[in-house]
């Protein structure tokens, strides 16, 4: 029997599954007392999925409110709490960006989970109504030579790929990092930016009584139900399969007919308001819908376009089945609205419309089986203040300090170079189409992407996403600051001014007291570093629960940075073309070994204090480097960061095979290997020009050498012929899941093609 | 020179290859896959893409389309017609083009810069192009693995119908490193690297994939 | 030799775009009185002497399937 | 509502890289005892009232198959 509203009311003392659904005693009682009454099963269905961790932020809200109160950015159109936030670019163009996380769902199906997290984000920036135009991911897994990281990279890989190439949305730039502290709980950030016209952003908001609620795209299936509450805010334990819920399947081909279905339903204004399905899906679409809007909404829900015909009601409202979106229809639009989806062989089905009560009501062939206030699913869930505490351990962490000198600086960079995170990453990028869409001015292995959005005034976006969680594990303000100030310096490194920044914070569960200070001190670095820069927070996605057992990952907060490039042709790229140009280094090098790659592959070592953060310093060399960009004063540009100057070098000669005499002086082992922040090596043939300049920026230059030869030469100190320099870098990947010119043998699972 | 280029739902380079017909110097007829009748053009190109998702076998829905029909019967007469990628999948599965493409040897989706032979100058889109010329165009597919039986591929170079080869390293286990073939007339041509992604020094490996448009071009005005 | 065929097929609950975009195009073809379609995979395995059973089954549901989201069917047969 | 299976399977002559993936993992996890592994299609049709034989063909060699690298075997079965 069905359980409706008046039934509700009168079994107030029926048992109610609500601990299964992830709900605290506490939490129940004031759903109780929110509805006067018992909730029905649908009701407690939505209540439950919208007050998960993964919906509601419950642990986090309260320290994410400080991106709120960074001062107001100019640039800033909509900031955070809509779907995604809004930034002016200029010439009448806002540009919106976000990254999410699918880390749980793409540990139980690489491939699928990966694809759905693709999914998932493209559909946050189609609701602001602006054309995605690329995407970007960052990936952590467990160790490189882990057995299970052979399951669970190719299958990631293949569904990043799988869903953004059928999208046609090029893959600009990313990460690929490894660490053991990911072996049970991978990361799957994924990023995606979209453009539009300043009038053209939409809203997620439902006004207008007797406007009609549609819900388009997929069917609605049973694929996962409770995987809100479950999948993404529990932690996993040793149960095998049985035990883990079913994954979502994706469809990008449905998607990219939504894309293309939105689009010109966008162009031709027949929409007052869109929000898509993603977690929690129909109980948090029209809960935040009609909370957004001055009035409230009817919904009936039998109406709901079903791939299973035996699903309830409550399951019809958690359901997660990907590429669906909901918009808000004026009646007199509704007919051209369902015309444009049939064009693009979309289903849309009118399911309600906005009322001018204050109630959100669901009722299930005409019995009434929800009745309730939206804003209390939607906003008004639960809000923790968890206690927090620095880790016992990081008095120890940080007094253990890494050593300073190398016994081989050959052997070690080798070493450093060939090293899963400094090893070349083309196996992973070549299966992303980067070309798609024609506008990819710069993508991997350029420190940032680069996307041209107009064609006559060669106005372009440039993008970078960066995650050092070493750093963070030994001080998550100093490593949220560090990974700012990376992404920041990305950017500039390709002539564009950095503009505004998004996040993922990637960490274990709150209710450890000691990772819960790790989320507020990273939180609190990344405001800091904000302000400091003079950039906005336009959103960014929390994910808890990261961990295998009690294990914990080390704090990960992904940082990703915009920037606006006024003129795309002047943009600077990295690599080493041709001989006879200086070699010069930008900023100045400390002894900082503190989490550093060397310390890390060489020394198995992780202690000490990361490198100092120095913001005044990134601005001045960011600023430089926009004006050597417009000047056309280098050649190429190339930041430093993991594996210091060693890994920049190598990066820069191998890309084209021209090779360097360089010379350095004082502490060879901190010259080639530290991690100082601020630095770039530039090459130029004009060295004065550029000295003039960077003298002018108040940055310090140092000459190092000249391009030219097979092979890289460090003076007096060790000599790196190209060939095996190449060898030793471009083998790793390929050793380990397979040399793409083999038949491999991990055959990419799901039901959706690869090709 | 009016030169279609159709969008089947899934299209995805039909921007680009519009892009490439224009910076060529022709006029783009947008065509929609659902339309019967074919508008006058002189040309029509198919774009990459995943037209209905790859699903089924790449191409093989797309071929199937109504304004297919239209085009197969134009091309018959004598119109020139491009397939890239996607399109050249769509072509083989129209019949338009012999051979089949399959799912890549390697089984992933591959995306990089490919160096290619032109081996006929003579096509009504390589005439840029002079034989044996060497270009750097990119590559991305995951199904473009080129097929046939050994006797078909022996008369399919017997007739010198092979327009360009991978040259330095094959990307996707084609045999016989076939990156491109032609009809007998020479008017019907398919490849599986992207030329509309080499038409612009700022986005693409080189410039070398214009020669496809100006081509045709050339040989609609001549 | 014995041959073995696996069928693998995605379980009931998970959806089919595959099958989906298939089903269309036969609409749109004029074949209707085709109202569902399934699309999974089709493995033809020759194996040495007697098949061991439980190998195979093992074979078919965890490499040939992925458990998660597929369902097989093991056909044993000699030809 | 009867059922029809038609499985597609390529043409001997077509190399199947697939399948070879497929046997590659198998042995490297010591099956030894399969000795070959061809991947093909299996496809499940829903078909309302009796099927047209000569229809189902025709859709299964014409749609659900390339003649020119594929095979098909048509199952007609009413369950
Ligand atoms: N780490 C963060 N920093 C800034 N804003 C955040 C962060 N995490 C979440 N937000 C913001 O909170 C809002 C709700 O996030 P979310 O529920 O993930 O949105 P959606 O459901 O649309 O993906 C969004 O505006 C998002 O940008
Ligand atoms: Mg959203």
């Amino acid at each position: 029997m069905i359980d409706t509203v008046s039934h509700a009311g009168e079994t107030p003392d029926e048992e109610q599954p609500y601990r299964e659904l992830g709900l605290r005693d506490e939490e129940y009682l004031r759903i109780r007392d929110i509805l006067g009454r018992r909730p029905t099963t649908a009701e407690l269905a939505m209540y439950s999925v919208m007050w998960s961790e993964h919906c509601s932020y419950k642990s986090s809200k309260v320290h994410l409110r400080t991106f709120g109160d960074l001062p107001r950015s100019e640039a800033l159109l909509v900031g955070m709490g809509e779907n995604a936030g809004v930034v002016d670019v200029g010439d009448g163009y806002a540009v919106t960006f976000k990254v999410e996380s699918h880390n749980h769902p793409s540990y139980v199906e690489p491939y699928q989970g990966a694809a759905t997290g693709v999914g998932g984000i493209v559909r946050d920036i189609l609701t602001m109504g602006a054309r995605p135009v690329a995407v970007m991911d960052s990936l952590r897994f467990g160790r490189a030579d882990a057995p299970d990281t052979a399951r669970v990279l190719p299958g990631v890989v293949a569904g990043v790929g799988g869903y953004g190439n059928c999208l046609g949305l090029p893959n600009i730039g990313g990460e690929i990092l490894f660490d053991d502290c990911y072996a049970g709980n991978p990361l799957v950030n994924a990023l995606c930016v979209g453009v539009m016209k300043h009038e053209d952003v939409r809203l997620a908001k439902a006004e207008g009584v007797g406007n009609k609620v549609v819900l388009f795209g997929a069917r609605t299936g049973g694929d996962g139900i409770g995987g809100v509450s479950v999948l993404a805010s529990e932690t996993f334990d040793e149960h095998g399969p049985a035990k883990r819920p079913s994954v979502q399947v994706g469809d990008p081909f449905t998607e990219k007919l939504l894309i293309e279905a939105c689009l010109e339903i966008f162009a031709a204004d027949l929409v007052t308001g869109i929000q898509d399905l993603g977690g929690a899906g129909l109980s948090c679409a029209t809960s935040e819908l009609a909370a957004a809007g001055s009035g409230g909404m009817r919904i009936d829900l039998e109406t709901v376009p079903l791939r299973d015909s035996t699903l309830t009601a409550a399951e019809i409202l958690m359901s997660e089945s990907q590429e669906r979106m909901c918009a808000i229809v004026e009646p007199a639009k509704v007919e051209e609205f369902l015309a444009v989806c049939a064009k693009w062989d979309v289903l849309a089905t009118v399911i309600g419309e906005v009322t001018d009560g204050d109630r959100l009501l669901i009722d299930w062939h005409g019995e009434r089986i929800v009745d309730v206030p939206p804003r209390t699913v939607a906003h008004d869930g639960p809000v923790y203040e968890r206690p927090y505490h620095r880790p016992a351990d990081l008095d120890d962490l940080q007094a253990d300090l890494p050593p300073t000198a190398s016994a081989d600086l050959r052997a070690d960079w080798l070493a450093v170079v060939g090293s899963p995170d400094g090893c070349d990453k083309s196996w992973v990028t070549e299966q992303y189409d980067r070309y798609v869409q024609g506008n990819t001015v710069l993508a991997q292995p350029e420190d940032a992407g680069l996307v041209r959005i107009d064609e006559t005034t060669h106005r372009g976006i440039a993008l970078a996403l960066d995650g050092n969680a070493r750093f963070a594990r030994l001080d998550p303000y100093t490593g949220a600051q560090l990974n700012l100030a990376e992404a920041y310096r990305n950017v500039a490194v390709s002539g564009a001014v950095p503009l505004a920044v998004t996040n993922c914070l990637n960490f274990g569960s709150p209710e450890e007291p000691e990772v819960m200070w790790q989320f507020a001190e990273a939180v609190r670095g990344l405001a800091d570093g904000c302000r400091a820069l003079g950039l906005p927070v336009t959103g960014g996605n929390v994910s808890l629960y990261n961990q295998t057992g009690d294990v914990a990952i080390n704090p990960t907060p992904v940082i990703g940075v915009l920037g606006v490039h006024d003129d795309v042709r002047t943009r600077v790229r990295g690599g080493w073309r041709a001989a006879g140009e200086t070699v010069l280094l930008l900023g100045e090098t400390r002894p900082e070994f503190g989490g550093s790659a060397w310390a890390g592959v060489v020394h198995g070592h992780l202690g000490g204090l990361p490198p100092r953060v120095d913001l005044d310093a990134e601005r001045a060399l960011a600023g430089l480097l926009a004006h050597l960009a417009a000047d056309g004063a280098v050649t190429s540009a190339h930041d430093l960061a993991d594996g210091g100057l060693a890994q920049a070098l190598t990066e820069s000669a191998l890309r084209y095979g021209t090779g360097a005499t360089v010379r350095v002086v004082g502490d060879t082992t901190a010259a080639l290997f530290a991690e100082s922040v601020a630095r770039a090596v530039v090459t130029t043939t004009d060295p004065a020009a550029v000295r003039a300049a960077a003298e002018a920026a108040g940055v310090p230059v140092t000459e190092l050498g000249t391009t030219g030869g097979d092979a890289l030469v460090v003076e007096g100190v060790l000599e790196l012929p190209l060939a095996e320099l190449r060898s030793t870098w471009t083998r790793t990947l390929p050793d380990l899941f397979g040399h793409p010119e083999d038949v491999v043998g991990a055959v990419p699972t799901g039901a959706v093609p690869t090709s | 020179m009016r030169i279609g280029v159709v969008t089947f739902p899934g299209s995805l380079d039909d921007v680009d290859a519009a892009r490439a017909v224009r910076l060529a110097g022709g006029e783009v007829v947008p065509l929609w896959h659902a339309d019967a009748d074919l508008p006058a053009v002189d040309a029509v190109v198919l774009p990459g893409g995943f037209s209905y998702g790859d699903y089924l076998r790449a191409g093989a829905i797309a071929a199937r389309q109504p304004l297919m029909r239209a085009v197969v019967d134009r091309a018959h007469a004598g119109m020139p017609v491009l397939g890239i990628c996607n399109g050249f999948q769509v072509l083989c599965e129209a019949g338009l083009l012999p051979g089949a493409l399959t799912r890549n040897g390697h089984l992933h989706f591959r995306n990089r810069d490919q160096a290619l032979l032109v081996e006929r100058a003579d096509t009504a889109w390589t005439s840029s192009y002079a034989q044996g010329q060497t270009i750097v165009v990119p590559v991305k597919n995951g199904e473009g693995r080129y097929v046939g039986s050994d006797a078909d591929l022996d008369r399919l170079e017997g007739e010198g119908r092979v327009v360009v080869r991978y040259a330095g390293g094959n990307p996707n286990g084609s045999s016989r490193d076939i990156a491109g073939v032609t009809s007998a007339d020479g008017r019907v041509v398919g490849l599986m690297p992207h030329p509309e992604h080499a038409v612009e020094e700022l986005t693409g490996p080189s410039v070398d994939g214009l020669g496809f448009f100006t081509s045709v071009l050339e040989g609609v005005l001549s | 030799m014995p041959r073995v065929v696996v069928d693998v097929v995605l379980k009931p609950e998970i959806s089919d775009p595959q099958g989906q975009a298939v089903l269309g195009a036969l609409g749109r073809l004029g074949h209707t009185g085709v109202t569902g379609v399934r699309q999974g995979k089709h493995f033809v395995l020759d194996v040495e002497g007697t098949p061991d059973e439980a190998e195979l089954r093992e074979i078919a549901e965890n490499l040939l399937a992925n458990p998660v989201i597929e369902d097989v069917e093991l056909h044993l047969s000699e030809d």
